[in-house]
C-alpha cells in the first residue's frame, strides 16, 4: 500500500482575545500541535479523542478549510497547506471530507441535485453524460432514490441527510475522505447504516478514510489504524487490533475503560480519571496528560515524551508506557 | 397687573402694570438701534428703548404718519434749499445711568452705521446721504472702528455738533430728511459703552424703559428706566411698569391663549397677528371687538417679473390679467389678508396713491381670454419668451412654506388656463430674499411685498424698480427703464411734496403699465390682545402695534 | 474588565475624533457662506472677503478644525481689538446670525430636550417593557394579541400625526390642557409638567411599541433558554423565574437600545418638538437649518454625536459590567 | 437498497410552506388587500381620479367661505368632492391623497429596494468575510449612527438638490426624491445590514459552507449562490418592514417641507398645512392623517404576518 | 416490593404547530418504585423528553394537548392547580437536564444558582443555613473546594463540573424522583464515567427514584434496574434490565439491540441495521408504528399494518407486539425468519 496523504509536524493555533483592529491576541489555542501522520491508500486512519482536543481543526487543516499554521500535509507529493489557485483546486478533487450534523451540512434552500452536483459546479466539471445523470448516478450509489433529485434537505430524516452529504463527497471522486464523526448525531439505528455504506462505498471505490470521531467503539468498527489524540498532539498511534487489545499510553487506557458496556451482565474494571482536559490556551508543561494521570512523575512535568515507535505497528508518546490498567 | 378675567379690552389708559407679548420669532432681529431696520422691532424700540431726535406720533390713523420732535427740541431746520440739516437737542436727555445724552452721542451713533463689516442689515441712508466722499465701495469714511484721523474728520465734516445742536451736511437735497431721521439709524449711541457686534445684545436706553434682560429664544424684559425724564419726552405715555417679551411661541399657543385671554392670559398682546384659521372666530364674535384690529399696513404685495428672463410686454401683461388674484388673496386669508392691489403705492401713502386704470378689465378672477389674446401676440413678437412661457415653462420663486407651496399652485392653476405654463420653485423661508435677489438664482416670477420707511414714495419706487437695493425686478436693461430712470431722479429731486406726489403717481402706473411686477393686494394686518390690554391699534408708518399706546388697564 | 473600559474609552475617544472630523468634512460643502450672512444687506465681495478672515473662514479647512476643536477645550475668541468678544470654554462656535455662543444657545435648549427626554424615557419604557411582559407571558392569548395589536397601531403612526393628534384632542377638543407653553422646572413644576406631558406622550407611543415587541421577543427567546427550564424545574415562584431569569436575559439588549435612543433624543426630537413648540435642541437645530446657520448646526451635530458616542460606550461598559463573562476576562 | 418507502412527508418547499403558514393570518390577509388596492390606485391614479370626476389641481372657490374655510361640514365633503376639500383652495382631498400615495409609495419603495440591496450585500460580506471587511463595516455602521441623521438629511438637501440636478436628474421633483430615497439609503442600511451581518455568521458556520469550500466554490458563489438563498426569509421580512417605516418617514419629510413641490400633492404636506385649520376644519387633519396610518398599518401588518410566516420564532418558548 | 412512588397511566401529548399535530407521546402507561432506577431509551424524537416535561407539569403552553395521568405518591400532576405543582418541583421531583452548558444562568453564582433551589422550599431557612445546605451538597456532587467555587460563575466551570452543579441543584431537597434527561450525552467519555458514576453512589445512598433517558444503549446497562423502550411516541417494551438484553421482545429492540457496537466487536464487523427511518410525528404509521421497518411484520398476519399493539405482558416483560408468544421466544433464538 502506498501512501496516500502524509501529515508532517502540523501546528494549527487560533489568536483568542482579539477585540479590536489593533489589539494583540491575549493568547493563542494550540488547536493542534505538531501532528504527524501518514494514511495509506484504501486504508482506514481512526482519529480519537475527547472533545476540543483538535480533531476537526486536523480535519480542516488536512482539507485546506483551514491554513496550517505551520508543517505540512503532503498529497501526492504536493503540500496542500501552501496550495493555491489553480492547484488548489485540483486538489480539492482528491481530498473531500463528510460533516457530523447532517442539519447543518446541507444547504436547506437547494435541492437535493444541487446540494450532490455543487462540486461539479465550482469545480466547472461536465460529465459526459450529464451533470443531472451523474448526480443520479451518485444518489443511487448511497442508496437514495435517483427521483429525489428536486426535493429539498428538510423532507429527509438524518440518515437519508446523512447519505446526500457523502454522495455530494462522492462527486469529484476523491481519493481520500476526511470524515468528521459522521455518525455522531445520529440515532443507533441509523448508525450502522451509515457505517456500513462508508464500509461498502470503500470497497467498491477503493478510498482512504480519514475517520474522526470521539467514539472508540465506532472507530473499532471501521479503522485499520487508530490515533489517539489529546490536547493537539497524537498520544498513541497503533493498527486497531493492537491499540484495543494491548493499549499503552495511560490516556488510551482510561478512554478504553470509560466506554460503557451495552452488556449488564460483564463489568468491566473502570479508570476514572480525575477532573477535565485542561484549556488548550495554556497547556501543562512536559506531557500533557499528566495532571490527569496516575503514572505522572517529575519527569512527565519537565519533558514532553516524544512519540516512539515501541513496535512495528504502534508508537506511543509516554514516559511510562505500559498496559498496567490500574492506577495504584 | 392685577386679576379682573371678564376685561373686553376697553378702558381707559393708565399708569402700572405687565405687558407681556408673545411672539413666534426667536428673538428680535435686532436690537442694536443702527442694526434695527423691520417695522415691528422699530416700533416696539423707538416706543420703548431709543429716542430719536424726531419721530412718529404716537396716534391712530393718519395723525400717526405725522413726525414729531422728538430728543430735538423741534422737527429740524432746514438750510441750503434742503442739503443741510440741524436739529438742537433738548435739555434733560439722559441715558440709563443718568448721563447726559450729547449732541456726540448722536454723531456717534449715526457713525457706526458707516462700519459696514459689524453693522449690517440697518438701512444705509446716512451712508448715501451724507457729504463724505465715495471710496471704491461704499464711502471712505470706514467707521468708528477702523478709521483714521483723516477718515474720521471726514465724517465730522459731514456730521457736526455746535454745543446742543447737530449739523448734517447732505450730498444732495433731501426734502423730508427729518422724516430720515425718524430711523432708529440716527439713534445716539455713548461711545464708551459700544460693545461692537456684542451691542445688538444689550444697548443703553434713552428711553422710558431699559433692558432688565434678554435671553433669544426665551424672553426679553424691559424695565422703567428710572433716568428718563418724561419732562424731556412730550411723544411717549410709558404705561406700564414692566414689558415682558416671550419669544419661540407657537403660533396656535399665541392664539388659543389670547382668545381664551384667562387670567394672566388677559395681560397677552400677540405681536404676530392672527393666524387665518382663527380670524373668524376673533372677527365673528363682537366680544373681542375691543381686543382686534384690523387695518390696511403699508405694504404692497406683488410678484416680481424678472425682465431680464421675461424680456416681453405681451407676456408679462398676459401674466397680469390671467392671474386670479381672488384664488391669491383666498390662500392668503381672504379679506383679512387685503385690498386688492392696483399699484406698488400703498393707499397709506395718501400724499403719493391714485387709483390706476389698468386692471380695471381684469375682473379679480382673472381673464384669461386676454391673456391668451395677448400671448397671440407675443408668438410673433418675441417668440423666445413666448415658447419658454407655454412650453418648458417660467420659474414662480416662493419661499417654502405650506402657505406659499398653495399660493404656487393657484398661481400655477390660473397661469394653465390661459395656456402658461408656470413651474414651483419653492425656497427656504430663512434665505429667500438673498436668492431671489441673486440673479443668477433667481427665477422668472418672484413674490415680493414691500412698505415704506417713511411716508414717501422716495422709500418705495426707487426701491423696488430704480437703483435702490430691493430692484428684484431686473428692470434696468429694459428699454423703457430710461424714462423711468427720469422721472425718479425728477422726483427725488422735487422738494414740493405735492408735486412730488405727482410724479409718483406718474411712476406707479408707468411701472404698472410696463408690467414689471403684479400686484397681487395691499396688505391688511390683524392685531390681537388680551382683554385687560388698552390702546391698539394699528401704528400707521410701521403697520404694528403702537406699542407706546397699549397700556394695562386697571 | 479595567482593560476593556480603558479599550472602550479610548475607541469612544477615536470615534468621536472621527465623527468631528467627517461633521467638518460634511458641511464644508454647504453653499452656506458663513461670512456672508453676518454681512447683512449690500453686501460686496469685499467685505465678504474681510469677513471671511475676521471669522477664520479663510483658513484651510484643517486649521479651521483645530481652532475648533480648540475652541471646544479652551474656549475661543472672535475679533479685535475693542470690538472682541469670548465664548468661553466648551465653545462650539459663535452664530452670527443670532449673535450667540453655540454653547449659550445649546445650553438654553437642553433643559427642555432633557425634560422631554426624561419624561417620555420614563413612559416608554413602562409601558413599553410592562406590555411586552404582559405579551410575552401570555403568548397566544387575549393580552397577547392586544399588546401586539396596541403595538403595531403605535408603530404605524408617525410621530407628528401623533402629535398633531394629540394637539387636536386633549387641547382643541377636549380641553384638557391649555395650549402647551415651555415653563423651566425650577420656576413653575406644575406648568412644566403641563406643557410636557402630550409631547412626553408622543416621543413615548412609537418607541414604546418599539420596546414591546423588544421585549416580547426577547422574552420569548430567553423563555425557550435551557436555563429558565432548570429555573422552572427547582420550583421557582413565577415572579421569580420571570424577573430574575427571563427579564434578566432579556433586558440586555433593551437597556443597549435604550441607551442609543436616549442619547439621539438628547440631541433633539425634531418634529416633536417643532410640533409642540419646545424650545429644545431639536426646534433649535431646525431654526438653523431654516436659516443656514451652520455654526448652530456643527455644534448640534457635534453634540448629538457626542451623546451617542458616549452613551454608545457607558452602555457597553455596564452591559460589561454586568455580565460576569466579561467582567471577570481579565 | 432503495428507502422510498419511509419518505411519507409530502415535499413542499419552503416557500409554499410559508405561504401556507401566511394564507392562515386572517388580518394580514386584508391588509395585503389593502396594501394592493392602494398601490393600484396609486399605479393608476390619472384613470382613478377621472372616473370619480375628481382633480388635485382644480381650484374650487365655490366651496370655501370668504377666509378660505370649507363652507360645508365635515371639510366640504359632498358628491363632487368625496373627502372634501383643501381650505384655501378648494382641491379635491381624495383626488391629491391618491396621487400623493403614488410619491409616498415611489419613493418608499424604490428606497426599500436600495436599502435592502446595500445592506443584504455589505452584511453578509462582513459576516462572510469577517476580519477588516467586517471591521470597516462595522465602523460605518456606529459612525452613521452616531450622526443626527434626521438633522443632516435636512441640514444637507439644499446643497445635494442641486448636485444631483447637476448630475442629471431633472429639476424638482425627481431631484427632491431621488435625494430623499439616496439619503434614506444612505442611513438605512446599516440595520439590515446588522441582520443581515448576524445570519451570515452564523451561517458561516454550517457545515454546508464548508463543504462548499471544501470544493473549491469561490466567495462569490458562496455569497450569491450558497448563504443569500438562506436568507430570503429576513431579507423578505425586513424589506417588507422597511416600507411602512419609509412611507412614514417620507411623509415626516414633506411634513418638514423637503418633499416634492407644488402643486404636486404629499401626504405630509397636508397634514403640515392642516395645523392652521386645527380649529376650523379638523377633517382636514384627520383625513390625510388617517389615510397616511391606515397605509403605515397595512404595510406594517403584512410586514409582520411576513414575519410570522417566513421566520417563525418562539414556538418553543416554555411557558413560565 | 414497595410501592409505586409514580404511576403514569394513559399519557398523551400532543402539539399544535403550524406545519399540523405533533403526537409526541401516545397512550403512554409506566410506574416506578421507591429506590428504582427506570431507563428510558428510544430514538430521537420518540417522546421521552416530551415524558419527562409532562411528568415535571412543565407542558402549559397553549399549544400542548395533554389527556392521561400522572400519579406521584397520589397527587394528581394532570390538570393539578400551577401552585401546587410548584411546590413539588425541585422538592420531590427533580431534573437534570441534558446541556450542562445551557441550563446555568450565566449570570448568577453558582451558589445562589442551587441555593435558591432550596430557599424555594424552605422558606424559613436563614442565608447562613442554605449556604451550608450548598457547600454541603457541593461537597456531595464531588466539587472540590466547595466552600471557595460557591462564588464562581458557570463560566469558570469545566462541563463536568456544570453538570454535577446541575445535579446538586436537584438533589438539593433530597427529592423522591430524579428524573435525568440525557445528562451525559454532552460529556465527553471520560466525565461521562465520573458523572454516571457519581449518580450511581448518590442513588444508592439516598435510594433515589430515578428516571434516566438516554439513547446510549451502554449508559442503560451499567446504570438501570428497568427499561422503557419508546417508538414514535409509544411504550413498545418494557423489561428487565438483564431481560432485555438476553432476550429482548420486541422486534425493535431487537433491531436496536444488534445495532449496538461494542468494544467487544470484531474490527470491521458489518453491523446489523434497522432499515428505514424513524416517522415523523406528524404522519405516523397506521397500525403498529414500528411496521415499515419491521423484518417480523408478516408472522403477524394484516394485524400490524392496522391495529395499534397494546402493551401486554409476555414472560417477565411487557411487550408492544401483535407477534405472538412464541413467535416472539423464537425471535428471541434467532430462530424466526427474517424477511
Ligand atoms: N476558529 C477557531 N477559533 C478559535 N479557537 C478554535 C477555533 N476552532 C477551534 N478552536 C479551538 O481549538 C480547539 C480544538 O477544536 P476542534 O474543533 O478541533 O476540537 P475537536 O476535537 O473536533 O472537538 P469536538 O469533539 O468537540 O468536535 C478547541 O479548544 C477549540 O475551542
Ligand atoms: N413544544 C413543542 N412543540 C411542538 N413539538 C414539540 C414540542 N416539544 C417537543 N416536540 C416534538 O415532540 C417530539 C418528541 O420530542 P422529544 O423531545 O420528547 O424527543 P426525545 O425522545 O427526547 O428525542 P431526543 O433524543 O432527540 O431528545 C419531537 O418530534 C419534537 O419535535
Ligand atoms: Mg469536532
Ligand atoms: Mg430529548
Amino acid at each position: 500500500m502506498s501512501e496516500a496523504l502524509e501529515v508532517k509536524n502540523l501546528v494549527k493555533t487560533f489568536p483568542v482575545g482579539k477585540k479590536g483592529f489593533f489589539s494583540k491576541p491575549a493568547g493563542y489555542v494550540h488547536a493542534v500541535d505538531g501532528v504527524s501522520l501518514a494514511i495509506k491508500s484504501g486504508e482506514t486512519l481512526g482519529i480519537v479523542g475527547e472533545s476540543g482536543c483538535g480533531k476537526s481543526t486536523l480535519g480542516r487543516v488536512m482539507t485546506h478549510l483551514l491554513p496550517a499554521t505551520d508543517g505540512q500535509v503532503l498529497l501526492n507529493g504536493v503540500d496542500v497547506t501552501r496550495a493555491k489557485g489553480e492547484e488548489l483546486q485540483k486538489l480539492r478533487r482528491t481530498i473531500q471530507m463528510i460533516f457530523q450534523d447532517p442539519y447543518s451540512s446541507l444547504n436547506p434552500r437547494h435541492t437535493v441535485g444541487r446540494i450532490v452536483g455543487m462540486p461539479l459546479v465550482v469545480q466547472n466539471i461536465n460529465p459526459a453524460q450529464g451533470r443531472k445523470k451523474r448526480v443520479q448516478e451518485l444518489l443511487e450509489l448511497v442508496g437514495l432514490n435517483p427521483e429525489h433529485y428536486n426535493r429539498y434537505p428538510h423532507e429527509f430524516s438524518g440518515g437519508q441527510r446523512q447519505r446526500i452529504g457523502i454522495a455530494r463527497s462522492l462527486a469529484l471522486e476523491p481519493k481520500i475522505i476526511i470524515a468528521d464523526e459522521p455518525v455522531s448525531a445520529l440515532d443507533v439505528s441509523i448508525q450502522a447504516q451509515i457505517l456500513n455504506l462508508l464500509q461498502d462505498l470503500q470497497k467498491q471505490l477503493d478510498l482512504s478514510y480519514v475517520f474522526i470521531a470521539h467514539d472508540l467503539s465506532v472507530v473499532k468498527h471501521v479503522s485499520d489504524r487508530v490515533a489517539v489524540m489529546y490536547l493537539g498532539k497524537i498520544v498513541e498511534e497503533a493498527g486497531s487490533e493492537e491499540l484495543y487489545s494491548k493499549p499503552m499510553h495511560p490516556y488510551t487506557l482510561a478512554l478504553l475503560s470509560a466506554v460503557p458496556e451495552p452488556n449488564p451482565e460483564k463489568v468491566r474494571q473502570r479508570i476514572l480519571l480525575t477532573g477535565d482536559v485542561p484549556s488548550p490556551i495554556n497547556p501543562p508543561s512536559g506531557c500533557r496528560f499528566r495532571t490527569r494521570c496516575w503514572r505522572a512523575t517529575e519527569l512527565c512535568a519537565t519533558t514532553e515524551p516524544p512519540l516512539v515507535q515501541i513496535s512495528t505497528n504502534h508508537k506511543v508518546a509516554c514516559h511510562f508506557p505500559g498496559p498496567t490498567p490500574l492506577p495504584n | 397687573g392685577g386679576g379682573g378675567t371678564s376685561a373686553d379690552g376697553s378702558g381707559t389708559p393708565a399708569k402700572g402694570g405687565t405687558i407681556t407679548y408673545l411672539t413666534i420669532a426667536e428673538q428680535f432681529n435686532h436690537v442694536d438701534p443702527q442694526r434695527n431696520y423691520t417695522g415691528q422691532d422699530l416700533a416696539f424700540f423707538g416706543s420703548y428703548v431709543n429716542r430719536t431726535l424726531t419721530s412718529y406720533a404716537h396716534a391712530e390713523g393718519t395723525a400717526g404718519a405725522e413726525v414729531v420732535a422728538d430728543m430735538a427740541t423741534d422737527t429740524g431746520t432746514a438750510t441750503d434749499g434742503g442739503k443741510t440739516w440741524s436739529f438742537t437737542l433738548r435739555d434733560g436727555l439722559t441715558w440709563e445711568d443718568g448721563s447726559e445724552v450729547t449732541c456726540q452721542d448722536v454723531a456717534y451713533g449715526v457713525s457706526r452705521v458707516f462700519a459696514t463689516d459689524i453693522i449690517v442689515d440697518g438701512p444705509t441712508y446716512a451712508i448715501s446721504y451724507l457729504d463724505i466722499p465715495a471710496g471704491d465701495e461704499g464711502s471712505q469714511y470706514p467707521g468708528p472702528y477702523k478709521a483714521t484721523a483723516e477718515q474720521q474728520a471726514l465724517y465730522d465734516n459731514a456730521v457736526s455738533c455746535d454745543g446742543k445742536t447737530i449739523t448734517f451736511k447732505l450730498n444732495k437735497v433731501v426734502a423730508d430728511f427729518n422724516y430720515t431721521v425718524t430711523l432708529l439709524a440716527f439713534a445716539p449711541v455713548p461711545k464708551a459703552k459700544d460693545t461692537g457686534e456684542k451691542y445688538d445684545d444689550a444697548v443703553v436706553s434713552n428711553g422710558p424703559y431699559k433692558i432688565e434682560s434678554y435671553v433669544k429664544a426665551q424672553s426679553m424684559i424691559l424695565v422703567r428706566n428710572e433716568n428718563w425724564n418724561p419732562d424731556s419726552d412730550p411723544v411717549r405715555h410709558a404705561y406700564p411698569d414692566k414689558v415682558v417679551v416671550n419669544f419661540a411661541q407657537d403660533q396656535a399657543v399665541i392664539d388659543s391663549r389670547i382668545i381664551a385671554s384667562s387670567g394672566e392670559d388677559a395681560f397677552l398682546v400677540s405681536m404676530d397677528g392672527i393666524q387665518p384659521e382663527n380670524l373668524p372666530t376673533v372677527f365673528g364674535d363682537d366680544k373681542f371687538k375691543n381686543r382686534r384690529v384690523n387695518e390696511t399696513d403699508p405694504y404692497a404685495l406683488y410678484a416680481a417679473i424678472n425682465v431680464n428672463k421675461v424680456n416681453c410686454l405681451p407676456v408679462r401683461q398676459a401674466l397680469l390679467v390671467a392671474l386670479d388674484r381672488e384664488a391669491v388673496r383666498q390662500v392668503a386669508g381672504g379679506e383679512f389678508a387685503g385690498d386688492f392691489a392696483d399699484g406698488f403705492i400703498s393707499p397709506t401713502i395718501a400724499a403719493d396713491y391714485a387709483p390706476n386704470k389698468v386692471l380695471d378689465g381684469v375682473q379679480p378672477t382673472g381673464n384669461p381670454d386676454a391673456a391668451i389674446a395677448l400671448l397671440e401676440q407675443a408668438k410673433t413678437t418675441c417668440p423666445d419668451v413666448y415658447a419658454k412661457a407655454t412650453g418648458e415653462g417660467l420659474v414662480y420663486d416662493h419661499p417654502d412654506t405650506p402657505t406659499w407651496a398653495k399660493n404656487a399652485a393657484v398661481w400655477i392653476v390660473s397661469m394653465k388656463k390661459a395656456g402658461i405654463v408656470l413651474k414651483s420653485n419653492p425656497i427656504e423661508p430663512g434665505k429667500y430674499y438673498s436668492v431671489v435677489m441673486d440673479e443668477a438664482l433667481q427665477g422668472d416670477i418672484s413674490r415680493g411685498g414691500w412698505a415704506a420707511d417713511w411716508l414717501n414714495s422716495s422709500t418705495v419706487l426707487p426701491e423696488l424698480f430704480g437703483e435702490g437695493g430691493f430692484n428684484i425686478s431686473q428692470n434696468k436693461k429694459d428699454p423703457a427703464y430710461a424714462a423711468y430712470k427720469a422721472l425718479m431722479d425728477e422726483a427725488l429731486a422735487q422738494t414740493d411734496r405735492a408735486a412730488q406726489g405727482a410724479i409718483w403717481k406718474k411712476a406707479n402706473q408707468y411701472a404698472l403699465d410696463q408690467v414689471w411686477a403684479i400686484p397681487t393686494f395691499f396688505g391688511r394686518s390683524q392685531e390681537f390682545r388680551g382683554g385687560n390690554i388698552g390702546g391698539g391699534y394699528l401704528w400707521y408708518p410701521f403697520g404694528s402695534h403702537d406699542y407706546d399706546a397699549l397700556y394695562v388697564i386697571q | 474588565m479595567a482593560r476593556f473600559v480603558v479599550r472602550r474609552l479610548a475607541f469612544m475617544i477615536f470615534l468621536l475624533a472621527i465623527v468631528s472630523i467627517a461633521t467638518f468634512l460634511l458641511f464644508s460643502v454647504l453653499p452656506v457662506d458663513p461670512a456672508s450672512l453676518s454681512c447683512g444687506q449690500h453686501c460686496t465681495p469685499e467685505k465678504i472677503a474681510a469677513n471671511r478672515i475676521r471669522l477664520g473662514y479663510d483658513q484651510p479647512l484643517i486649521n479651521q478644525y483645530f481652532t475648533f476643536m480648540k475652541g471646544i477645550f479652551a474656549g475661543r475668541s472672535y475679533g479685535e481689538g475693542a470690538q472682541a468678544f469670548s465664548c468661553p470654554a466648551p465653545s462650539f462656535g459663535y452664530s452670527y446670525y443670532r449673535g450667540q455662543c453655540v454653547t449659550e444657545m445649546i445650553t438654553n435648549a437642553l433643559p427642555a430636550t432633557i425634560s422631554l427626554t426624561i419624561g417620555s424615557a420614563i413612559i416608554w419604557l413602562t409601558m413599553g417593557i410592562g406590555l411586552g411582559v404582559i405579551s410575552a407571558m401570555n403568548k397566544g392569548k387575549i393580552q397577547d394579541r392586544v399588546s401586539t395589536g396596541l403595538a403595531i397601531f403605535g408603530l404605524s403612526m408617525p410621530t407628528f400625526f401623533i402629535g398633531l393628534l394629540l394637539i387636536y384632542v386633549f387641547i382643541i377638543w377636549l380641553q384638557i390642557f391649555p395650549f402647551p407653553s415651555y415653563t423651566h422646572f425650577l420656576d413653575n413644576p406644575f406648568k412644566w409638567a403641563q406643557a410636557l406631558v402630550l409631547p412626553w406622550f408622543t416621543v413615548a407611543i412609537v418607541s414604546a411599541a418599539l420596546y414591546t415587541r423588544l421585549t416580547r421577543d426577547g422574552m420569548l427567546e430567553t423563555m425557550s433558554e435551557d436555563y429558565v427550564r432548570l429555573a422552572i424545574a427547582k420550583g421557582l415562584p413565577r415572579r421569580k423565574v420571570l424577573v430574575r431569569y427571563v427579564l434578566r436575559g432579556a433586558i440586555t439588549p433593551i437597556v443597549t437600545i435604550a441607551g442609543l435612543d436616549i442619547a439621539v433624543l438628547l440631541g433633539g426630537a425634531i418634529i416633536t418638538e417643532s410640533v409642540f413648540g419646545l424650545p429644545g435642541m431639536g426646534r433649535l437645530a431646525l431654526n438653523s437649518v431654516t436659516d443656514s446657520d451652520l455654526p448652530v448646526i456643527v455644534g448640534i451635530t457635534l453634540i448629538t454625536a457626542f451623546f451617542v458616542v458616549v452613551a454608545n460606550a457607558l452602555v457597553d461598559i455596564l452591559y460589561a459590567s454586568l455580565d460576569p463573562r466579561v467582567r471577570l476576562e481579565s | 437498497m432503495s428507502l422510498d418507502s419511509s419518505l411519507a412527508i409530502e415535499g413542499k418547499s419552503p416557500a409554499q410552506l410559508a405561504w401556507i403558514r401566511f394564507k392562515k393570518d386572517k388580518v394580514a390577509i386584508v391588509a395585503l388587500v389593502f396594501s394592493t388596492i392602494i398601490v393600484t390606485l396609486a399605479l393608476f391614479a390619472p384613470w382613478v381620479c377621472a372616473l370619480l370626476k375628481i382633480d388635485p389641481y382644480s381650484l374650487d372657490n365655490t366651496t370655501l367661505d370668504s377666509v378660505g374655510i370649507p363652507n360645508s361640514p365635515f371639510g366640504g365633503m359632498s358628491r363632487a368632492h368625496p373627502l372634501g376639500v383643501e381650505p384655501g383652495t378648494g382641491r379635491d382631498i381624495l383626488a391629491r391623497l391618491i396621487y400623493g400615495a403614488r410619491t409616498s409609495l415611489t419613493v418608499a419603495l424604490i428606497a426599500t429596494f436600495f436599502t435592502t440591496l446595500l445592506g443584504v450585500i455589505l452584511g453578509i460580506w462582513a459576516g462572510y468575510k469577517r476580519g477588516i471587511v467586517d471591521g470597516i463595516i462595522g465602523r460605518t455602521i456606529d459612525l452613521l449612527l452616531a450622526f443626527p441623521s434626521l438633522l443632516l438629511i435636512i441640514s444637507l438637501a439644499p446643497v445635494m438638490q442641486p448636485r444631483l440636478v447637476s448630475m442629471g436628474f431633472p429639476e424638482g421633483n425627481p431631484a427632491r426624491m431621488t435625494y430623499i430615497i439616496l439619503i434614506l439609503t444612505l442611513f438605512g442600511w446599516t440595520y439590515i445590514a446588522r441582520v443581515m451581518r448576524g445570519q451570515a455568521l452564523s451561517l458561516r458556520e454550517r457545515e454546508f459552507v464548508a463543504a462548499a469550500q471544501a470544493s473549491g466554490a469561490k466567495t462569490s458563489y458562496m455569497i450569491f449562490k450558497e448563504i443569500l438563498p438562506n436568507l430570503w426569509a429576513p431579507i423578505i421580512v425586513y424589506a417588507s418592514l422597511t416600507v411602512p417605516g419609509y412611507i412614514a418617514i417620507e411623509a415626516t419629510f414633506s411634513f418638514l417641507g423637503l418633499g416634492v413641490v407644488a402643486p404636486t400633492a404629499s401626504w405630509g404636506g397636508m397634514l403640515a398645512d392642516s395645523i392652521r385649520y386645527f380649529r376650523s376644519d379638523p377633517a382636514y387633519l384627520f383625513i390625510p392623517g388617517t389615510a397616511l396610518f391606515l397605509l403605515v398599518l397595512a404595510f406594517n401588518l403584512v410586514g409582520d404576518g411576513l414575519r410570522d410566516a417566513l421566520d417563525p420564532k418562539g414556538e418553543r418558548a416554555q411557558k413560565v | 416490593m414497595s410501592k409505586n412512588i409514580l404511576e403514569v397511566n394513559n399519557l398523551s401529548v400532543s402539539f399544535n404547530t403550524s406545519d399540523g399535530q405533533v403526537h409526541a407521546v401516545d397512550n403512554l402507561s409506566f410506574n416506578i418504585k421507591a429506590g428504582e432506577v427506570l431507563g428510558i431509551v428510544g430514538e430521537s424524537g420518540s417522546g421521552k423528553s416530551v415524558t419527562a416535561s409532562a411528568i415535571m407539569g412543565l407542558l402549559t403552553s397553549g399549544n400542548v394537548n395533554l389527556s392521561g395521568s400522572i400519579k406521584l405518591n397520589d397527587f394528581e400532576i394532570v390538570g393539578a392547580k400551577d401552585s401546587e405543582v410548584r411546590k413539588l418541583r425541585g422538592s420531590d421531583i427533580a431534573m437534570v437536564f441534558q446541556d450542562p452548558l445551557s441550563s446555568l444562568n450565566p449570570y448568577y453564582k453558582i451558589g445562589v444558582q442551587i441555593g435558591e433551589a432550596y430557599e424555594t422550599h424552605h422558606p424559613d431557612a436563614s442565608k447562613a443555613e442554605v449556604r451550608n445546605k450548598v457547600i454541603e451538597v457541593m461537597k456531595k456532587v464531588g466539587i472540590p473546594e466547595a466552600e471557595r467555587r460557591i462564588d464562581s460563575y458557570p463560566h469558570e466551570f469545566s462541563g463536568g463540573m456544570r453538570q454535577r452543579v446541575v445535579i446538586a441543584i436537584a438533589l438539593i431537597n433530597d427529592p423522591k424522583i430524579l428524573i435525568a434527561d440525557e445528562p451525559t450525552t454532552a460529556l465527553d467519555v471520560t466525565v461521562q464515567a465520573q458523572i454516571l458514576d457519581l449518580m450511581r453512589d448518590l442513588q444508592k445512598t439516598s435510594n433515589t427514584s430515578i428516571i434516566l433517558i438516554t439513547h446510549d444503549l451502554g449508559v442503560v446497562a451499567e446504570m438501570v434496574d428497568r427499561v422503557l423502550v419508546m417508538y414514535a411516541g409509544r411504550a413498545v417494551e418494557v423489561s428487565d434490565i438483564k431481560a432485555i438484553f438476553s432476550a429482548p421482545i420486541h422486534p425493535y429492540t431487537k433491531g436496536l439491540l444488534n445495532a449496538v457496537r461494542s468494544l467487544d466487536s470484531a474490527i470491521r464487523e458489518k453491523l446489523a441495521t434497522i432499515p428505514g427511518t424513524p416517522p415523523s410525528l406528524l404522519n405516523i404509521p397506521q397500525g403498529c408504528a414500528f411496521n415499515p421497518r419491521c423484518s417480523y411484520k408478516q408472522w403477524a398476519g394484516d394485524k400490524c399494518l392496522v391495529q395499534k399493539p397494546e402493551l401486554h405482558e409476555i414472560g417477565n416483560g411487557l411487550t408492544a407486539c401483535h407477534l405472538s408468544k412464541t413467535d416472539i421466544e423464537r425471535m428471541n433464538k434467532d430462530e424466526l425468519p427474517v424477511v
